[in-house]
């Protein structure tokens, strides 16, 4: 964990990581409503929710017309989901964990801090899943809250995030 | 020595009780808290601070802000050096160094001051006309000496920049009266907003004349939440509304690891409000360069907001109303006005001052005194009437009228029309998104422009237009500075020393174009960027050709409307943050067993793993060979990986590649191509069949995004029918490859499942399975040409799996093995590499795909480029593997081939060149013209005028029969 | 009649008060017929027009400009001159024109400052390192001088690069043309107006091309903004402005119009002698005589006539300068402008005729049309002479789009590791 | 540097883009002559007004669109689904 005045870092390990690939969300979302209990996100939202089977957390974030990313504390219901959806001709899901990592950000100058990675248009609001260019890479943006956001990123570039995350808050 | 310091109350920017010490030119000096570095020297009497730039006249201080041409200093700070600071908005602080450019051996005593000798041989434009005989490289060495201001250290900048993104619905650039009015009226209408100000606080140049508005502005600004940027000045506007600014920050002391030093701010805004104010323009006269010649509104500010005095007796030379008020203002300071020449006629002039002798149609015919002002020579400007007359005095004071700060109005894209009355050019209507208020929209009377301001402002908050401004309150002004008949030189860019007379010759030569002008004569193209200078010098270009200024029209503005340092236009984009370095999942581990790292593509990968002193090239020799005697353990991670599933993956699949996908089997692996629209090859890598519609696809480590950005393209933009998606799992999955005999020996001591056997499991086929609970694709194909294993597991588990494999590999006497050693197998096999053996010319046909692409009945993508006359031309380069004919002499890398000596058309080149552990010998793999019909053939390879004899062998060098890839 | 430029004459200006000077060149107005029309005042249209008298005796020429001469990519480049090329044909071109250089002051008697102070390409990886050796020996075979540089000879060549062991960006060598170098971009447009115009060509300004006037499929003259002027041959030399006037003529080329940024620091005390260019980073710079870095990027990668360029680009061309010279990061930038590139897909030129006879071309240069200015004119002379192509030129016709006979320059470094 | 309105993700900064040229060309079949290949492939209008032209959201949801936009001013005049056919 980095910190600075008003500001923590954290690189969560243990997030369970998975693109859920479909051609049509409404298409969709009658089959897998019944294991997520929701409908996936429209556009550039994030929706949290609660696994029907075990009763685990997770938190989708859309990532394009026709991928979002399933994140969950557990592998089981992932591998549950991707099992789920073997046989669909209309959809699937490619285990991203360990590849895609994730950076939880909280504190009052979580903004200041974004605004020194990338577009403001780019930052999203609460309940938003944005990707976008930050630190001249790839990531997504996920508001959990008003000060407090989500980072995914590839995870061969998480490494070139932190640095450039480190020597700005260093600078606070 | 004749300025000084100002008794109280003048000096609203300054602090009396906090001193300052600082060096310049290695003397120490004392100044105030809120100096700038110009209004410290001027208060200890500094009057010559430099030299110009081609005659290395002796120069002062020449105005009070960043238009200065003249106070060009370098700071030093420790081992760093900044060079060509203006000193008059360099803030004062305490231990400061500056020292003066372009001199030597020192300002006062210049050698190249004999420049000055020369005047007469050097016009502008000289060194068209000569320096040819011999040769210019014989006179080129001197010029470059000669030339440049400050001095550049070569130690790294260890101060840090960074960056800023922000979002605005109106971001005011200028923080004078104009453009707080405007951003106090938007933010009172709601309007998100922003204003950059370039002094310590808002107030603008004029701030010191406050009567309380300014005040009552600024507190009105917080109150509505304007976010005040200062320090900062806008320096760019971009497409779409973008406005740059950078921020110099004061940062406290400097410690060990530098200093934040400055900010760049991006700022995105609906609506941008330039409120740049204006620039004061000099009158030419002769000699009017001389250290004591200011403008005059510099001397006024100085004076009030930093209570120095810029002279004791000053006469103004003036071509405007200002000067009036400048002359009542600087007498109430206590500086004597001793004479106001006022190059009107008497009717043109509209403001008047008490007590000091007004001259009209009056200008400087010549200064007197050389390192300072002593006196000047004032005749009528008309050429006509009264008698020389001679002014004692130890200042001269130039207004020769405003030139609004048009810069962000025309680099947005923004005309410009010349206002006869007022002699400046003024934005002509507003450029889209922008708009101009205040000195820069040509509004010179205070109310007029506060009033326009807060229309501005308020208008944009609600998302109305606003008409432009008319142009008001700066009277007459002629258009030329100049008297008329002026003998001598008459700066025009003081710091580039270009004369009324240089423009002259630019006229007569037909240089007359303004940009003609510029690039001949240098005007304009200092380090001021002809802030003071442009309008003189195209009026001037006017007179001489008969046009008026707007007929002669001003060159483009560009950003940066000052100049921005480097640092901080890069922000954190340096040292390893310049681009990200990607790392291996297990790159502690490899480390830890000797790896040495370099980078490949954006990789950094372990090259080999020298033991026991070895140099690299040992190392791979070992390594290579150790992997075709035992076995070696390579991680691959960095291979591309893409799944690709669909209905229509299989069909898709085909469209891509070279190779036909659609008839692989499940767990079927195949070789794929890829060529882009015109036939070239772009990447290559294995395709394996998970299931009906579910493909794994390898790529190159730096080819896989090109080949998702492909793949992509070709789906969404023309196969649009298609059912497939390509999802990136290149860092989902590590990568352990196992090879050479022992590979099954070794995962066998491990535990791998017996149906990954060489016996159960064929090469070029993949299959799930498992290691423990660790799940594996496990690939059997080879780059190496002996039996392999590729083992794609979860990132997370590469360093344990990885760790597991060596230590049973190694106690079978494997080896760890990196690229190089890689690169010596594959081409021993006669494998290619794409980028290495090919180029942006290869055909699959020269690299011996013509026959597959002859079996294959679908379309492919780049197919048709294939039939092409270049194409189907016999003279093509082909791959071809070659031994020295000597069996010793290692063929190098990038040798080209040719019968005959240079110069001659060579007939190819090596692509990859090693030396061979299992074979005693080099091999090597290259291009040749017809190359696959000239097997045995003897050639001639050439390099850095070398010959090495060489023949066209059959490939590979091992193991023809490939018996070896079965294990 | 116009003044022999000499030390001589400078002398006598001093004792003139500089009014023995002629104009360097007649502005003309536009006669109503012209034996050959030349589109485009760059460097390229005015080399065309000189040594359509020079070469081929032909006076009666109108050089027909839409602004001021070498107003276009002329006066926005980094003024490098090089003749490092891959392939034959371009390396005979390309150092045709070198040579040309070599000895255009004395001809055209203007110092063009050519100064071959050397330049120096960065190897940052072995790859690199592969590939300028096959350039290198690729350019002696066909004649031109090179060399491959070891990382000490470039760190000594090549003062304040980071060769530190943890630089990012890595110097493991390196590759050099010492005849390479830059030439004084305003004197290249300048020097050929003044010899031309000498020679009786016509140098038109203001003057913006509107149609091409056609009778029986050939070229007749061309409509302007100064009225109808015939000829029935005309020659294109328009740069980023090719497929514009293409258009008006009826056809396309295989070009697409890019702005291409570059950018000058401050003026400084001499830090750096060679040409450096860093085909890793994308960033290019030399210094120029008066002090200038004067630093050059990569294309803004979308179509754009508008002379400005993207600060995105800005800041990454900036950013790999500071990748190599971390101690530049306090110099300031000074002019930031963008020129207008043609370029093709092989990032080779585009010479001979067009599908409109009597009308030819000479465009494509993309981002390296300054160095070629010199044969650029000169083939193009020639075609518009003979009606044939120059054997030098042979390889660049447009027809090479069709056979696919292409010339790729661009890629020719290597493409996919 | 621009804003380019992704159709999708609304406003965003150029840098996260990359432009595919031309957009609306038709891909010739294997049959066509050396003359339409080369057409396809190479020759383009290059207008200087407005250009079609297709971008895409690299760095975002990854989306390819069409862009209508003067390549002089760079105004954006419309952006459209890469399958719709061309604005009148």
């Amino acid at each position: 964990m980095d910190s600075a005045a008003g500001i923590t870092v954290e690189l969560d390990r243990g997030v369970h990581v998975a693109a859920l690939r479909y051609f049509d969300a409404d298409a969709l979302g009658e089959r897998i409503g019944a294991l997520l209990g929701a409908a996936l996100p429209s556009e550039q939202r994030s929706v949290r929710g609660r696994f029907a089977v075990g009763d685990t957390p997770y938190l989708l974030a859309w990532r394009s017309p026709n991928e979002c990313w399933v994140l969950c504390d557990d592998g089981a219901p992932i591998e549950a989901l991707r099992r789920s959806l073997a046989d669909s001709r209309d959809a699937c899901v490619v285990v991203q964990t360990g590849g895609i990592l994730a950076l939880t950000i909280a504190g009052a100058r979580t903004r200041d801090l974004l605004c020194r990675l990338g577009s403001a248009a780019s930052i999203p609001r609460t309940g938003e899943a944005r990707t976008g260019r930050f630190a001249d890479i790839t990531v997504t943006v996920v508001g959990l809250a008003e000060a407090e956001v989500l980072l995914l990123v590839d995870r061969a570039y998480a490494n070139h995030l932190l640095e450039w995350i480190r020597a700005t808050i260093a600078d606070f | 020595m004749s300025g000084r310091r100002l008794a109280a109350p003048r000096g609203s920017r300054i602090d009396r009780e906090r001193t300052l010490s600082f060096l310049w030119n290695g003397r120490p000096y004392t100044g105030l808290q809120g100096d700038t570095l110009a209004s410290a020297l001027v208060a200890n009497g500094v009057q010559l601070v430099g030299r110009s730039f081609k005659y290395h006249r002796p120069r002062g201080i020449f105005s009070c802000g960043l238009e200065e041409p003249t106070a060009i200093v370098d700071l030093i700070d420790g081992r760093h050096r900044t060079p060509n600071a203006r000193a008059t908005v360099v803030e004062l602080a305490e231990g400061m160094v500056a020292e003066s450019v372009n001199c030597w051996p020192s300002v006062g005593f210049d050698l190249g001051a004999v420049n000055g000798w020369f005047a007469p041989l050097l016009p502008a434009g000289f060194y068209y006309k000569t320096f040819k005989w011999p040769n210019w490289h014989l006179f080129e060495p001197m010029v470059r000496r000669m030339a440049g201001l400050g001095r550049a250290s070569l130690e790294a900048d260890d101060d840090r920049y960074e960056e800023v993104c922000a979002e605005a619905d109106v971001v005011v650039a200028g923080g004078g009266i104009a453009g707080l009015s405007a951003a106090v009226a938007a933010a009172q209408a709601g309007a998100g907003t922003i204003l950059i100000t370039a002094g310590t606080a808002t107030g603008g140049a004029l701030g010191w004349r406050d009567d309380g508005e300014l005040d009552a502005l600024a507190a009105k600004a917080a109150q509505a939440g304007v976010r005040i940027l200062t320090r900062s000045v806008a320096f760019g506007v971009y497409d779409h509304n973008l406005l740059c600014a950078t921020e110099r920050l004061t940062g406290g002391p400097r410690g060990p690891r530098g200093v934040l030093r400055e900010r760049l701010w991006k700022i995105r805004a609906r609506s941008i409000v330039s409120a740049q104010g204006s620039f004061e323009r000099p009158m030419l006269f002769t000699d009017n360069d001389r250290p004591g010649v200011m403008l005059a509104g510099a001397a006024d500010e100085y004076a009030h907001a930093y209570g120095v005095a810029c002279g004791r007796r000053a006469v103004i030379a003036a071509n405007s109303d200002s000067a009036y008020q400048v002359a009542a203002s600087l007498g109430a300071a206590g500086v004597e006005i001793v004479a106001l020449l006022d190059r009107r006629a008497h009717a043109d002039i509209g403001a008047h001052v008490d007590g000091v002798r007004v001259l009209p149609n009056t200008g400087i015919d010549k200064v007197l005194g050389t390192s300072a002002v002593r006196g000047c020579v004032a005749v009528a400007a008309d050429g006509h009437g009264s008698r020389p007359e001679r002014f004692d005095c130890d200042l001269i004071l130039s207004a020769g009228g405003h030139a609004p700060a048009v810069h962000l109005h025309s680099q947005a894209g923004g005309r410009l029309r010349w206002l006869a009355d007022g002699a400046m050019f003024v934005p002509d209507g507003a450029a889209p998104g922008i708009v101009s208020v205040g000195g820069c929209a040509g509004v010179f009377s205070r109310d007029t422009a506060v009033a326009h301001a807060l229309d501005v402002g308020r208008a944009l908050a609600l998302g109305f237009t606003v008409p432009s401004a008319t142009p008001c309150g700066a009277g007459r002004s002629l258009a030329s500075t100049r008297i008329a008949d002026a003998r001598g030189k008459q700066f025009v860019d003081l710091q580039n020393d270009v004369a009324a007379g240089d423009v002259g010759l630019a006229a007569l030569e037909n240089y007359r174009s303004v940009e003609h002008l510029k690039r001949y004569t240098t005007t304009g193209m200092a380090t001021d960027q002809g802030k003071t200078s442009n309008v003189n010098a195209l009026v001037l270009m006017g007179e001489l050709t008969g046009r008026e200024p707007a007929e002669v029209g001003t060159t483009k503005f560009r950003p940066p409307f000052v100049p921005a340092s480097l640092g901080a236009l890069v922000g954190r984009r340096v040292g390893r943050l310049y681009r990200p370095l990607k790392h291996l999942p297990a790159a502690e581990w490899h480390a830890a067993h000797g790896a040495l790292y370099e980078q490949f593509g954006n990789w950094n990968r372990p090259a080999a793993y020298p033991v026991g002193g070895e140099t690299l090239h040992a190392a791979a020799q070992r390594e290579a060979r150790t992997v075709r005697r035992s076995l070696g353990v390579f991680d691959g991670s960095p291979l591309g990986k893409l799944e690709v599933w669909g209905p229509d993956a299989a069909e898709f699949l085909d469209l891509m590649y070279v190779g036909t996908m659609s008839n692989l089997a499940r767990g079927q692996a195949r070789y794929g191509l890829l060529l882009n629209e015109n036939g070239i090859v772009v990447d290559d890598g294995i395709v394996a069949r998970l299931d009906d519609h579910h493909f794994w696809v390898n790529t190159t480590s730096a080819g896989v995004e090109r080949t998702a950005s492909a793949f992509e393209e070709w789906l969404q933009c023309e196969y649009t029918n298609l059912r497939v998606f390509v999802t990136p799992v290149t860092s989902r999955y590590g990568n352990v490859t196992l090879s050479g005999p022992k590979s099954w020996e070794v995962m066998a001591a491990v535990g791998f499942d017996a149906g990954l056997s060489p016996g159960s499991m064929k090469h070029m086929t993949m299959r799930e399975s498992a290691l423990g609970d660790v799940p594996l694709r496990v690939l059997r194909a080879s780059f190496t040409g002996e039996l392999s294993y590729e083992i794609n597991l979860p990132v997370d588990a590469t360093t344990a799996v990885l760790d597991r494999l060596w230590t049973a590999a190694a106690a079978a006497g494997g080896a760890l093995y990196g690229i190089e050693a890689l690169e010596i197998l594959r081409t021993e096999k006669g494998y290619i590499h794409i980028g290495t053996d090919t180029d942006g010319t290869t055909l699959p046909g020269d690299i011996g795909f013509g026959r597959a692409i002859g079996a294959k009945t679908a379309n492919f993508v780049g197919r048709r480029s294939l039939l092409r006359p270049a194409a189907l031309d016999p003279q093509r380069f082909q791959l071809v593997a070659l031994s020295p004919a000597d069996g010793r002499t290692q063929l190098p890398t990038g040798a080209q081939i040719a019968a005959s000596d240079p110069p001659t058309t060579p007939e190819g080149h090596v692509t990859s060149s090693f030396w061979s552990p299992e074979l005693g010998a080099p091999v090597a793999l290259g291009m040749l013209a017809r190359g696959s019909s000239r097997l045995g053939e003897r050639i001639r390879v050439h390099h850095l005028g070398e010959r090495i004899d060489a023949i066209v062998v059959k490939a590979p060098f091992i193991d023809p029969a490939g018996s070896r890839l079965h294990g | 009649m116009q003044n022999r430029y000499s030390a001589w004459s400078l002398l006598r200006g001093a004792f003139s008060g500089q009014r023995n000077w002629s104009p360097a060149w007649t502005d003309a107005a536009p006669k109503a017929a012209y034996d050959v029309i030349v589109v485009g005042g760059g460097g390229h249209g005015l080399a065309t027009a000189y040594y359509l008298a020079k070469n081929h005796g032909l006076n009666n020429v109108a050089v027909i400009e839409r602004g001021w001469i070498g107003g276009g990519n002329t006066g926005r480049n980094t003024t490098i001159v090089r003749s490092n090329y891959l392939y034959p044909e371009s390396a005979r071109l390309y150092d045709f024109s070198l040579k040309l250089y070599e000895g255009l002051s004395a001809e055209l008697n203007f110092n063009i400052m050519l100064s071959q102070r050397g330049l120096v390409l960065l190897a940052h990886s072995r790859h690199d390192l592969d590939a300028m050796s096959r350039w290198a020996n690729a350019m002696r075979m066909n004649g031109i001088d090179a060399g491959i540089l070891s990382r000490d000879e470039v760190a000594a060549m090549v003062p304040g690069l980071d060769m530190s062991p943890q630089a990012r960006i890595p110097v493991l060598g390196g590759f050099t043309q010492r005849r390479g170098g830059t030439a004084r971009h305003d004197a290249i447009a300048w020097g050929y107006a003044r010899a031309a115009s000498a020679l009786g060509v016509d140098i038109i300004q203001n003057c913006e091309v509107q149609g091409f006037v056609q009778e029986g499929g050939r070229v007749v003259g061309v409509d302007t903004t100064r009225g109808r002027i015939n000829a029935d041959r005309v020659g294109i030399a328009a740069a980023g402005h090719s497929s514009v006037l293409a258009n008006l003529a009826g056809f396309r080329l295989p070009v697409t119009s890019y702005a291409l940024q570059a950018m000058v620091s401050e003026p400084l005390k001499p830090v750096l002698d060679t040409v450096v260019l860093s085909p890793g980073t994308g960033a290019y710079l030399s210094q120029s005589d008066k002090g200038e870095l004067v630093i050059g990027a990569m294309l803004d990668l979308f179509p754009s006539y508008a002379q400005r360029g993207s600060f995105a680009v800005t800041q990454s061309i900036l950013a790999g300068v500071l990748a190599l010279f971390p101690a530049y990061a306090r110099l300031k930038m000074l002019r930031q402008w963008a020129g207008i590139v043609d370029v093709v897909h092989d990032s080779s030129p585009i010479i001979g005729a067009t599908p409109v006879p009597g009308l030819y071309i000479n465009c494509g240069w993309g981002t390296g049309g300054f160095k070629g200015i010199p044969v650029g004119g000169w083939t193009l002379a020639h075609v518009l002479a003979t009606g044939e192509n120059h054997p030098l030129a042979e390889p660049f016709a447009l027809s090479r789009f069709v056979t696919g006979r292409l010339i790729d320059e661009a890629a020719a470094s290597g493409i996919a590791h | 540097m621009m804003q380019i309105p992704c159709i999708l993700c609304g406003r965003r900064d150029e840098s996260e883009f990359v432009c595919g040229g031309a957009s609306h060309l038709l891909r010739p079949p294997l049959e066509a002559s050396d003359q339409q290949w080369g057409d396809y492939l190479f020759f383009r209008d290059n207008p200087k007004g407005v250009h079609l032209e297709r971008w895409r959201h690299a760095q975002g949801c990854g989306r390819w669109f069409n862009v209508a936009r003067h390549t002089v001013t760079h105004e954006i005049l419309s952006v459209y689904a890469i399958t719709e056919p061309a604005p009148r």
